[in-house]
């Protein structure tokens, strides 16, 4: 059986750790706010529909799961069909909501005004990353740098017992095992986060392959569909690597790989590393970042995902439902969901600045 | 009076039904203008980014961002996905079909009697079974526990061919493949074919057969010279139903093919087809993007196309020589 | 050609002075063989095409078997770690299909009606009918992959479309496109089985063409026609990448038909299949299994009327 | 000298029982026509004579003796005895060939090495086609009139070179002109064919056979079963003038029920 029990448990721990060290600053501030928002939601009723990334889509299924739970009359409903579909339906005006791993950038804002006639906001309601995982379990933790994963999936490295792996990983016994690159077949966010990574930390990377949701791959790497489609593919063929959405790796209980960050120090894909990561990011007021040269306890490969709305443009009880689902998130509960499935939520600085884009919904009505 | 007017109505009555189904008719038409104008207009500003022929031809294809029908930054060259379409129904196709004409066969003409029915009932309903669960058991069973080794065996045994440069069997395997794919396709395919080829086989008319048995044909020859010569056009218009089934897959493809964008001759390699990259592109795709994939649609319409008009040539030519009442 | 003897005549004739049965003549021998060996082939085809079907059965029970229980067709699936079913799913399914159904079926019927019945009567109807059944055996060719990028493009997206969004229309258009030509070249087939007598005896009585065809032609070949409409029911059941452009999805019931996405059983396996949790992948297997048993109900209720028909005759 | 000594024999489908207990000589060279009312199983029996029963699932008991062997013989080929036994159908069934390869079919099976154009003229000839189709041999076997089409099946039968001819009630499709036409040209063949007619049409079989079998049903009441039985065999004259059995006078003289 697989050992992911264990390890939700463990989860489940840690996350009450995180709770009780990030819950003393929240509470005078946002709660409040959430109390008086939620007391006018019981009157909330109607369907509120929201589609893009994949990446957030299982915290986001749970958090409406729970949202919904004590609200009956409210239906939010998200689907997962990809952040490109997502921002393209958000700018279409065929969903009420969208999600994307990429900021808009000024362009598409811009478009969306124009179709909208109003702005349209945008901000991060949770933290992620992406986990390096082996087929061979004896691999758990070994340690790999952006250069040496730049390598691997550029076909530099192509066996376990390089040197470059060796002089990483003193203590390990390295197998002499060809290493099959296994990259996502269909556009995604987590190609997007990886890719991005490897990009602004590997300059001969960012000369060959660049960033985006989908890249050009080297040869004698292989597609996997989804992030199924990839954990198959690894678990498939001897000496598989790829890379996974981490609540997908530690739900499966995946032997991952510590990754070097900014700072020199190998770090574990933990839910920690991933808070710690985002709260290295600088975010700017328009909210238009990405999670680059993270350094201290902070894992590296991290990303974040984007809300998108408008400020106009919805009836009441639409943008009542909104906004009141999008502020519930920002709760300890929600909090909890998160950490509980492998995200990291925001901090408390953050969560007010958030709290601040989601009264601009509809504010301009 | 109340003669009179149903008269009236009756003749009312008739010209209207006449217009209805000749309108339903061209419904037809209506429905497949508007969905070759609606994606070659969407298409359009790619083909004449790329060109046409280069969209065809080339082999490296790099999605774009922009955001207008202008300023595109992508590369578009279609090749490794219409490869993949054409080597994975190819190679669908060719296992499928004689598979099929045996089974269909067997059922309609070896089977004990009382066997037919369950088994043409059993072909008819795996013939209507949802393509995706073709590719989940495909995918998490069949790939991992057959398809595996049977390719690495291919690799050690045949993985030496050479045929004026074009190596079928090289290495390396990593499972997901053209091969791979193509064999759930043809998997898939056959109880389509079989039960169109069970069906056309079924019609034939049994007098003619029992003419050939009684002139001392031995069962094989009443198939080979009496039933199969007259059920050709059927025969070939159920392998273009599978070969365009095999064509247009899209979800069991994309679980299978391995999905790069490039392309090899090897069998055992991984590749991508065309509705396949729909598909799993599409959900990211930006504007540019969908324009790109639209045209890729366009390209396997026009596919479709082609087999379809190719089918009707191949059954007017041979029809004619075999003398198929059909044609 | 071993076999082959008629020089030995002495010992293979019998009593009466004649060839013996036993005696193979020129190449019958030969051709026995080949009989043989073909059988073998085609038993061994038929052996071989069965395996894997078998198998596909097999695991789709194996791993689908577990969820199907009350629950699962009577609750929603709000996250896929917890429990469950696919009400959703089901009853957008049933939406999307109805649709689907409404819009194909008359007018896939009409048009093979023209085609049988009003093309055959001049030489320009007969080229019409030529080119119809030309076209809809492009269509059944489409990649149904196309037909949902059509009609997002159409009636989905608000950039060049009309701007519906989603909603299960937007799904039953793409479901309809996809088996208009199944439920139209079935019924022609269906249709030309119709013997002119009954036509002709039809217009005896002084029936007009329309009246004919509705209540002589159609009634016969009933059992026929929904035989055909059942097997296209069942292909567009199981459709899954036009609806992904057509109605999104949805894990929660909704109860509108043109407001808003819209779930499907096909869409909440691919998505099921897809993710981590096992609940939610037993489920997929679950509505695989479903979806199995429902193509199975609609072949042989199919059937049972395709064999209601064969009696009429 | 007969052809066909048939001892004993039933035919079941399944669990009905068609034919029970039937016993006759069929003599070479001569036409033995089979009459009865429908359901006598008089077409079973024609059918047994070239094992064409084998394809419809029929349990044959009883034996049918073929020039000294038994045709259902466990090392018989069936292939083999419809090779020497041709069939004649009751419906004309060319098949959808041009005239030429109708007749030339059969040969082609067998290996045939001599010369094929002249096999098919000979053919055409003896059932006087010839004169009629000799310019259109390329033409359709479809095209031709329904008695044309019976005449080219026969000829088809005949190339073969068989020992016996079995007709299912070959007129039974025509036109009075068609069929006093093939009537003419079976007489013509019984001095080379053995032929054995079953025929509905009691004129038709005194004007062609010299030997005749009547086939009855007996219907058993109590568990609803209706057998063929084989009432009466005995030559043409005598069948038709003076019969030995009141079902057979009954049915001979139209009284039958």
């Amino acid at each position: 059986m697989r050992n992911w029990r264990a390890k939700t448990a463990a989860l489940v721990a840690v996350s009450a750790l995180a709770l009780t060290a990030c819950g003393g600053s929240d509470d005078n501030g946002d709660n409040g706010g959430d109390g008086t928002k939620n007391e006018g939601g019981s009157s909330l009723s109607g369907t509120v529909t929201g589609a893009g990334a994949s990446f957030p889509a299982t915290v986001f299924q749970d958090w409406i799961a729970a949202y919904q739970g004590d609200k009956s009359g409210v239906t939010v409903n998200y689907q997962s069909v990809g952040s490109g579909t997502g921002v393209e339906q958000f700018i279409g005006q065929s969903i009420d909501f969208g999600s994307s791993e990429e900021y808009l950038s000024d362009e598409a804002l811009a478009e969306a005004e124009a179709a909208r006639g109003c702005p349209a906001v945008q901000f991060p309601v949770v933290f992620g990353s992406v986990a390096i995982a082996f087929n061979d379990a004896s691999l758990d933790g070994l340690v790999l740098s952006p250069e040496v994963i730049a390598g691997i999936y550029s076909r530099d490295i192509t066996n376990y017992n390089d040197p470059a792996i060796a002089e990483l990983n003193p203590d390990f016994d390295l197998p002499d095992q060809d290493i099959l690159p296994v990259h996502r077949s269909d556009s995604s966010g987590t190609t997007f986060v990886f890719s991005h990574y490897l990009n602004t930390e590997v300059p001969a990377w960012a000369d060959a392959f660049g960033e985006g949701k989908e890249i050009e791959w080297a040869g004698d790497t292989i597609g996997g569909e989804g992030n199924e489609g990839v954990s198959q593919q690894i678990s498939q063929n001897p000496g598989g690597l790829g890379y996974v959405n981490q609540s997908y790796a530690l739900e499966l209980g995946l032997p991952t790989a510590q990754v070097i960050n900014a700072d020199g120090n190998a770090i574990a894909p933990t839910l920690e590393a991933t808070t710690a990561a985002s709260e290295e990011a600088d975010i700017p007021d328009t909210f238009q970042f990405t999670i680059n040269g993270v350094g201290g306890d902070g894992y590296p490969i991290a990303g974040t995902n984007f809300i998108l709305a408008y400020t106009c443009g919805y009836d009441d009880a639409t943008a009542d439902i909104i906004k009141d689902f999008w502020s519930w998130t920002l709760t300890e509960d929600a909090d909890a969901l998160a950490l509980e499935l492998g995200y990291a939520p925001l901090g408390a600085d953050l969560k007010e600045r958030v709290q601040a884009q989601i009264d601009l919904i509809n504010s301009q009505a | 009076m109340s003669a009179t007017l149903s008269r009236q109505r009756k003749r009312i009555a008739d010209p209207a039904f006449r217009w209805f189904v000749t309108l339903a008719g061209a419904s037809v038409f209506v429905i497949l203008a508007g969905m070759v104008i609606r994606t070659t207009n969407d298409a359009w500003p790619i083909f004449q980014y790329q060109g046409f022929f280069s969209f065809l031809t080339g082999d490296q294809w790099l999605a774009g961002s922009s955001r207008t029908d202008s300023d595109f930054t992508g590369t578009y060259g279609a090749w490794p996905f219409i490869y993949g379409t054409l080597v994975t129904a190819l190679i669908a196709i060719v296992i499928a079909l004689p598979l099929a004409l045996c089974v269909a066969f067997y059922i309609n003409q070896l089977a004990p009697k009382r066997l037919r029915n369950p088994l043409s009932y059993s072909v008819e309903m795996l013939a209507a079974v949802p393509s995706i669960i073709f590719g989940m058991w495909g995918f998490f069973w069949l790939l991992p526990n057959v398809l595996r080794p049977f390719l690495e065996w291919l690799e050690s045994t045949f993985g030496w061919i050479n045929l004026a440069g074009w190596k079928p069997f090289e290495g390396p395997v990593f499972g997901s493949s053209y091969l791979a794919a193509g064999i759930v396709l043809a998997i898939m395919i056959l109880p389509i074919i079989t039960a169109i080829v069970r069906e056309v086989i079924a019609v034939n008319p049994v007098d003619q057969q029992h003419a050939a048995y009684a002139l001392g044909a031995t069962r094989f020859e009443v198939m080979r010279k009496v039933v199969l010569p007259s059920s050709f056009s059927g025969i070939v218009a159920a392998s273009m139903l599978g070969l365009g089934r095999a064509v247009g897959e899209t979800v069991a493809v994309m679980m299978l093919i391995g999905s790069t964008k490039s392309w090899d001759g090897s069998l055992l390699s991984a590749g991508d087809s065309m509705a396949a990259h729909i598909a799993a592109r599409f959900g990211e795709a930006t504007p540019e993007t969908t324009k790109a994939l639209m045209a890729i649609g366009v390209v396997l319409f026009l596919f479709t196309m082609i087999i379809n008009i190719g089918a009707r040539l191949l059954v007017w030519r041979i029809g004619r020589v075999s003398g198929d009442a059909a044609v | 050609m071993s076999t082959t003897d008629t020089t030995d005549t002495t010992a293979k004739t019998t009593e009466t002075g004649h060839r013996s049965l036993l005696v193979k003549q020129g190449n019958a021998g030969a051709r026995a063989v080949k009989n043989r060996f073909a059988t073998g082939v085609l038993t061994a085809a038929m052996a071989i095409a069965v395996v894997p079907l078998l198998l596909i059965i097999w695991e789709v029970t194996r791993r689908g078997i577990g969820a199907i229980h009350w629950d699962f067709f009577t609750t929603d699936e709000p996250s896929y770690r917890q429990e469950g079913g696919y009400r959703a799913g089901f009853v957008g399914t049933a939406y999307v299909m109805g649709g689907a159904i409404l819009m194909s079926v008359p007018l896939g019927l009409a048009t093979a009606i023209y085609v049988v019945e009003y093309g055959r009567e001049t030489r320009a109807g007969r080229r019409l009918s030529d080119l119809i059944r030309f076209f809809t055996d492009v269509m059944t060719g489409i990649p149904s992959i196309f037909v949902g990028l059509f009609v997002y493009g159409f009636l989905v997206s608000s950039t060049g479309g009309l701007g519906q969004g989603f909603n299960a229309f937007a799904g039953s258009v793409a479901i309809a496109i996809i088996m208009l030509p199944i439920v139209a070249r079935s019924s022609e087939e269906m249709l030309k089985l119709v013997p002119d007598e009954w036509r002709n005896a039809s217009y005896a009585l002084g029936a007009s063409k329309s009246r004919t065809v509705l209540t002589t032609v159609l009634p016969a070949a009933a059992p026929g026609l929904a035989t055909g409409s059942m097997l296209a029911v069942a292909r567009g059941a199981g459709e899954t990448a036009p609806l992904i452009m057509t109605i999104l999805g949805s894990q929660y019931l909704v109860s509108s038909y043109f407001e808003g996405a819209q779930g499907a059983v096909p869409l909440q396996i691919y998505r099921g299949a897809r993710q981590q949790f096992e609940a939610g992948i037993e489920r997929a297997w679950g509505g695989a299994l479903s979806l199995f048993l429902l193509v199975l109900i609609l072949v042989v209720l199919a059937r049972w009327l395709g064999s209601k028909a064969n009696k009429l005759k | 000298m007969s052809v066909f000594d048939v001892q004993g024999l039933g035919v079941a489908y399944g669990s009905f029982t068609a034919v029970k207990d039937i016993s006759l000589e069929i003599p070479r060279n001569k036409v033995t026509a089979l009459i009865g009312p429908s359901g006598c199983g008089k077409s079973t029996v024609l059918r047994c004579l070239n094992r064409m029963n084998d394809l419809m699932d029929a349990t044959v008991s009883g034996k049918i003796i073929y020039n000294g062997e038994d045709i259902y013989g466990p090392e018989v080929d069936a292939a083999e005895v419809r090779r020497r036994i041709g069939m004649v159908f009751q419906r004309p069934n060319p098949f959808p060939k041009s005239i030429y390869e109708n007749v030339a079919f059969g040969p082609r099976l067998n290996g045939f090495k001599g010369d094929l154009d002249q096999l098919v003229e000979e053919s055409l000839r003896s059932v006087a086609l010839w004169d009629e189709v000799k310019d259109k041999l390329d033409d359709p076997g479809t095209a031709l009139s329904g008695g044309q089409q019976q005449r080219l099946c026969i000829a088809r039968a005949i190339a073969v070179q068989p020992d016996v001819l079995l007709m299912d009630e070959p007129c039974s499709a025509l036109d009075p002109i068609a069929t006093l036409k093939i009537e003419d040209l079976i007489r013509q063949l019984e001095s080379s064919y053995s032929i054995v007619i079953v025929t509905h049409n009691m004129q038709q079989a005194a004007r062609v056979s010299e030997m005749t079998a009547f086939f009855s049903v007996d219907i058993d009441d109590e568990h609803g079963m209706r057998t063929g039985a084989l009432v009466e065999y005995d030559t043409t004259e005598k069948i038709f003038n003076n019969p030995g059995n009141t079902r057979t006078e009954d049915y001979i003289s139209g009284r039958f029920g």
